[in-house]
């Protein structure tokens, strides 16, 4: 018989405007970052925005933004804590920083509990942070969240583009709705990414230099608005909205 | 509370049988709940009852039947198999209620009583779970 | 009933002396790089050295070490063809570069399989190439590679160690072997990582600074092993034999 | 020629089942093999002949039981089920050669006949597998 769950995870995304799955199959390319600042840039643009870290055996999110001592409060569902303007959701809620071993059935099955009794505000943007890898939470994040967009990031690099280029050929062909491509952690500009985004019909969505300063910032939100990291995915929201 | 997002659930699947098939009346819902969930039955049943009202006549005559299921877990690492009372002792009330959230986070919690392995499947008593909606045209 | 691939495995690893599982828990930390080089750089220290490509869903060393138009041959199972003194397996073999969609069962799977049917020479180290996530391949890499001692990657920031550390108190908590941890695309010297192995009574391998050059360098061994990313990844070798 | 190490397995499986029953003769192996692996049956044969001499009597008087399985796969993006005779005709040689080694390869060159997804099990007909391995003490 039908998992219930999966009837009500379309209701509960309804008052969702548009859902935005920062992703790119591969690690350590800013997903995360990206995924932080990006809900906090459109949330001091005025929009209602919502964040969901969906790599639930690495969440980082609550890292780059130095959430902590807040928790969703139990009504007819969970209501996830809104935080500097951005309504959040992750698993650390439930996990306390622990490490978190979970084979790709249970993440799945995680995710569907978690989208059944999430009950978000009345959102212009859901971010969705993504975890690395071609599996169980891409199948998931396409069937569950119908008509999400995804924004793949890449870095300059040769190693990283084979397999952004995996997902991005992956997604054309199950013509899911693709956003575009951002240039993530720029050292120098060689073009390359600008290229692969034309030879591959995809938009090219801006990029993001490498800043060495925003480690310092890491956690601490009024110094993260003050890193050229955030001019910077600023003006990729730009590109968006 | 957060119950009332689960019996919601059950309810919207036992709409969608009833559009499918056509029927007018939904007259039976065999469901179970499983252990490590600890879904609260009073908030649950509860719950259930707010949520047909809101559908008209379609759950007017519903008889719902719910069973318990023990939860059995099954190590990948040895193979050993245990009830989730073996194990129950260990966990105190703030992991037991991200448990009721999550079961998954079973994971970060439990391990294998024998190896000691956070690599095991929850054989069976995990959440909610349907065998039969019934219902007439 | 038992799968009788289970029952090979440990008879097709038995001629390998130490394995060596280049891990972190995170994506972009350098796994495919350091596992690729260090492959190379035991080679060239005379020892017999394996790699083996457990990212199945976005596999990269081939790219790393530009390594194409070879296969492996068939006999008695298959041998893993050996390109620059490294014998090397990798599902890319089988895929043609073609995106690989794997939901983390069928990942197993697959690794069960390439366990069962390849068959490696004598070797002094296999180093296996390890996935991002604390999911499936994590899993089957301590079931299945009995013995197999984990080298963790980290860089410099705290976003990123946090989730190392998940994966090294997971590690230690099931007491599984720790080699240590490598500090990867170092900008400047904070001593945190240090620090980290200090508290954590992990050994700490050594450091790879960020080159700027390796890009260039990429797909090419000759230039590769005039890279100052090799004689850092060099230097971590000398700490390992 | 792979089928020698698939062979080995089988093999290997039923030399540890002798052990830990303490059997001295394997009388009967009872196996399938999935239809996606496409396993030559000769070589198959044949390695298990050869292998099953080096184990001295053991297996002096083993009947195998060798069945075909044809493969089943379900899409889990929209629930269509099919028969891998439905796809095959899209496959050429050296995919199947692939998907020989690694049936799980299936997932990059096989999509669903209804949905287009890759998000698909295989239920049945993958592999190997062992339904019973029986002895005499
Ligand atoms: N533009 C950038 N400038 C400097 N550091 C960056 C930039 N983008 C990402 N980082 C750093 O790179 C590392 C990986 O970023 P993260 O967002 O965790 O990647 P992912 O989520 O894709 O694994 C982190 O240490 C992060 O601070
Ligand atoms: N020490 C380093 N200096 C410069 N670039 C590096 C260094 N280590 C890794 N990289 C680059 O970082 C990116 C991610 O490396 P990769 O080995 O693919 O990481 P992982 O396997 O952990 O995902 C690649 O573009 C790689 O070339
Ligand atoms: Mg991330
Ligand atoms: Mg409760
Ligand atoms: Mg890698
Ligand atoms: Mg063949
Ligand atoms: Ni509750
Ligand atoms: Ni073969
Ligand atoms: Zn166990
Ligand atoms: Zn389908």
């Amino acid at each position: 018989m039908k998992d219930p769950r999966l009837s009500v995870i379309e209701k509960r995304l309804k008052n969702i405007g548009k859902i935005i799955a920062v992703s790119g199959g591969k690690g350590g390319i800013g997903k995360s970052v990206t995924s932080s600042l990006l809900s906090l840039a459109l949330s001091k643009k005025g929009y209602n925005v919502g964040l969901l870290d969906l790599d639930l055996t690495s969440p980082s999110d609550h890292v780059v933004l130095g959430i902590k001592d807040v928790a969703p409060t139990e009504k007819e569902g969970i209501i996830p804590p809104t935080v500097n303007g951005v309504q959040f959701m992750s698993v650390v809620f439930y996990t306390n920083e622990n490490p978190t071993p979970l084979r790709g059935e249970e993440v799945s099955n995680a995710i569907k509990e978690i989208l059944c009794i999430t009950r978000w505000n009345n959102l212009d943007f859901l971010i969705i942070d993504m975890p690395p890898g071609i599996g169980d939470e891409l199948f998931d994040t396409i069937e569950l969240f119908q008509g999400a967009e995804f924004l793949l990031l890449s870095t300059s690099s040769k190693i990283v583009f084979e397999t952004v280029k995996k997902l991005l050929l992956l997604l054309q062909e199950l013509n899911v709705p693709i956003l575009g491509i951002v240039e993530n952690m720029k050292h120098y500009d060689n073009g390359y990414i600008k290229n692969m985004c034309k030879k591959h019909h995809a938009p090219f969505l801006g990029e993001i230099w490498f800043d060495k300063n925003f480690e310092n910032a890491v956690g601490n939100i009024n110094k993260i608005m003050d890193t050229q990291l955030f001019k910077d995915i600023d003006g990729v929201a730009e590109n968006i909205v | 509370m957060h119950e009332w997002a689960l019996a919601d659930a059950v309810i919207q699947t036992a709409v969608e049988v009833a559009q499918r098939e056509s029927l007018k009346k939904i007259t039976s819902i065999k469901m179970s709940l499983g252990e490590l969930q600890e879904i609260e039955r009073e908030f649950f049943d509860t719950a259930l009852n707010e949520l047909m009202k809101t559908h008209g006549d379609l759950f007017s005559k519903t008889k719902i039947n719910i069973k318990t299921i023990k939860t059995r877990f099954k190590c990948r690492a040895c193979g050993h198999q245990w009830k989730l009372s073996d194990t129950e002792k260990t966990l105190d009330e703030e992991t037991r209620e991200s448990i009721h959230f999550i079961p998954e986070v079973a994971h970060v919690f439990i391990r294998c009583p024998k190896c000691k392995s956070p690599d095991f499947d929850i054989v069976e008593g995990r959440g909610i779970g349907i065998d039969s909606i019934v219902g007439e045209k």
